[in-house]
């Protein structure tokens, strides 16, 4: 199971087929985060996002971070998937669910591997902006 | 020795490639990575990167062996 | 929006339309929390579970936490659901959904709302033992 | 004067109702609650109890009506 809790997509994330996989008869708590395309950024309107990843370490980066959240949390289960190629405005970019016995281990767990994804794992967002330009975020 | 780089984002728009085989005499990624900046123009200084060789982060001291494949991670903005 | 964003629900939480209901253009984050019928507590086993509320005061109560969490927080909206009457385990009890700008605030404002809801509406739950006993939770 | 007085979880179960009508000389929700206690042998203390009174929660001083709805809230475990 740890090798195949994280994954990218090229396809719309199914978060209610996502969150069935982490059910267990003894888990009382599932916290979810997605993260959605916005229509803005920096005060500039975005049209759509393009997501570049460096797969094979993107993959191995995302195991490792789920796994730390495994050590450091109680929870029962967990799954993250990222999207990558072009998402329209209102679509779910990443999507973070983690089951536990209670709930603070969930949300503490959930918010660990959002901002740990965000901060590590090989992934670039590219803006294209209704200005016709565009760039990717280096922040 | 010969090793292939791999290029993303902002580094891959600006080498005009997502990857290239290069010759190159440098003995670690920090040699590696100015050889590159000073061919492609690279704007981003080696403080912003991080590398990774063979699928898996290393240093920039990391000796290079010839068939390595290199990656020079610009910050990322996934999520 | 606010007189209904909060619910009683005798039927089964469909989590995946009402996270489509928080959705904004201006929105990049959605946290979601599902309470799920665990299978023990305190070291008992629990066949199911009976939740009875105080109907009224339980949805002015849930609105005014949401309302509180709207004035707490940066969010853009939320709902909560919460059943009432039999369920099996493994069933979501509850749901709390927040979207906003930023991941940030959808965290602790779903986190505010469950916990208030926990403490402060007037839901109780019927515990159904294998040893065929049943129990009110009063903590 | 009358009283409706709502019972939930285990103070229903004791009283063997969900509401009744109450003849009352209790001036408060406190009054009422200990004539009630007195009646149904209720085991939960008032500290352990909230009131509401009319749909909303209320203090234990709160003078009671004719008419009044009241309701004694155990401690509640939804979620």
């Amino acid at each position: 199971m740890a090798m195949t809790s994280f994954s990218l997509s090229e396809t719309v994330i199914d978060a209610a087929a996502l969150t069935r996989e982490l059910a267990q008869a003894g888990a009382g708590a599932c916290v979810t985060f997605e993260g959605w395309v916005r229509d803005h950024n920096d005060g500039r309107a975005v049209l759509r996002l393009g997501y570049q990843a460096y797969a094979s370490l993107a993959q191995s980066e995302g195991e490792r971070i789920l796994a730390e959240a495994r050590d450091k949390f109680a929870i029962l289960d967990v799954r993250c998937v990222h999207r990558v190629g072009l998402l329209e405005i209102g679509e779910p970019a990443v999507w973070v669910g983690v089951s536990a016995a209670h709930r603070g281990a969930a949300f503490d767990a959930c918010r660990y591997i959002i901002d740990e994804v965000k901060s590590r794992v090989p992934i670039w967002k590219n803006e294209h902006y209704a200005d016709g330009e565009s760039g990717w975020l280096h922040p | 020795m010969k090793c292939r780089v791999l290029y993303f984002a902002a580094l891959r728009d600006h080498a005009n490639t997502d990857a290239e085989s290069v010759d190159t005499l440098a003995s670690d990624a920090r040699g590696l990575y100015a050889q590159l900046r000073a061919r492609h123009g690279f704007g981003m200084d080696e403080s912003r990167l991080r590398v990774a060789v063979n699928g898996e982060f290393a240093g920039w001291n990391h000796a290079l062996r010839d068939g390595d494949e290199v990656a020079f991670i610009p910050p990322v903005s996934g999520g």
